[in-house]
């Protein structure tokens, strides 16, 4: 299925790209994360209980079922204020 | 009223705190909080990045929040993103109240909330390069603190 | 830095924001509260009397608590005697820290130990005439809150 | 001994009067209430335990020994901010 993954910040620059259009196999975000190390050492950091996951602007949990079309962005903690 | 704004352009921290103080003769506290750029341990400059969208819709629910909680008349959070100097401000708390413990209490949870719940992150500048700041264990107790407490208020 | 003021003139709480926001790059945090008449019942004006010399006294001993208490660069307490109408400002408290929680809660204790501690007094007047205001007891409490957190933490 | 007593805010308006300087008997607080209002009915509102007692600019208990020349002020409960 098709899934747009954005990275932030400290994750944006580790994965050295913004945003990226994958075609991964059906399951959740935790699912998604392994494909994505399996695919790349460097992203690792994206399974780190730290990083955060927001799906269609809502942030979810690593168990949240991924559907063909989501936006799924790993975001480090925030630090804004 | 709520007046959520992101915007990489400077703003004048007076100037909407006399606004909102201007806009409510039924309002007699008016309370606010700024944040600016610390200089003094060799810092040049931030940058902010932010989450198009999502950081608006963040600060809209936390304003909402505030409003709920507390019997507010307005409720401002203003951010910048982008690049800011030493002494620049970064970011803008207001709220106005009939009464003036709720207008300092909106503030004070706003600006806890806004740390941990909307998505901005800070790079810091100095001569040695740059770093991505971390969140401070401080902060999360400082926002758990108010959720912990409407726990609290509704056992 | 301190700045205690009682004055009848009218002042400008964005101007004193942004002086205090300006007069120090070391400092991340600018918190502030300003109280001003609150119409909507009826009322039309205030009058707020003082004991002058005991007044200044009294604010320059809250402000001097603060500063000991918190690690603060600047507190500013300001206060109008004298007549005001609806809407207009009565006092402005500011503070200045390197960090949020100072400014924020030095800014609360603040006004509320100036409610119960300084010696002003407020009538109000509307269409059926005038009177004096009463202190709230909440205001009592709001005072007596922050003298007993100094005494758990020194026991 | 020559007191001067001050009256403010609600006090000033029951008393008729900011300011007045007394020859009143060596004593405490308390015993110059009591002379007060032995003189003039309308103090009885100085005694109520709500009313505050400023010499020479700090805040006293009705206990304190007065001296020939003090400054006494009467203070109704504060209501600024």
């Amino acid at each position: 299925m098709s899934i747009t993954v954005r990275y932030f910040a400290a994750l944006r620059e580790r994965m050295g790209t913004a945003e990226e259009v994958i075609d991964a196999p059906a399951g959740t975000a935790a699912e998604l994360v392994a494909w994505l190390v399996a695919r790349d050492d460097q992203a690792d950091a994206l399974a780190h209980p730290s990083t955060r996951l927001i799906v269609n602007d809502e942030i979810v949990s690593r168990e949240h079922a991924l559907s063909s079309g989501d936006v799924i962005a790993f975001c480090p903690p925030f630090s804004g204020g | 009223m709520m007046l959520i704004r992101v915007q990489a352009e400077r703003f004048d921290a007076g100037a909407l705190l006399n606004k909102m103080s201007g806009a409510d003769s039924d309002c007699g506290a008016v309370a606010s909080f700024s944040g600016q750029v610390r200089g003094g341990n060799g810092l040049t400059a931030l940058e902010l990045e932010h989450y198009p969208g999502v950081t608006e819709k963040a600060l809209t629910r936390i304003a909402t929040h505030a409003c709920k909680r507390w019997d507010l008349r307005q409720a401002v959070i203003l951010h910048r993103i982008g690049r800011m100097e030493v002494g620049e401000e970064i970011v803008f708390i207001g709220a106005t109240a009939p009464h003036r413990r709720a207008a300092l209490e909106a503030v004070s949870f706003m600006i806890d909330t806004l740390k941990t719940q909307a998505p901005f992150w800070k790079k810091e500048f100095d001569a040695q390069g740059e770093r991505w700041v971390e969140t401070r264990a401080e902060d999360d107790r400082a926002a758990a603190r108010w959720l912990q407490e409407e726990e609290d208020m509704s056992a």
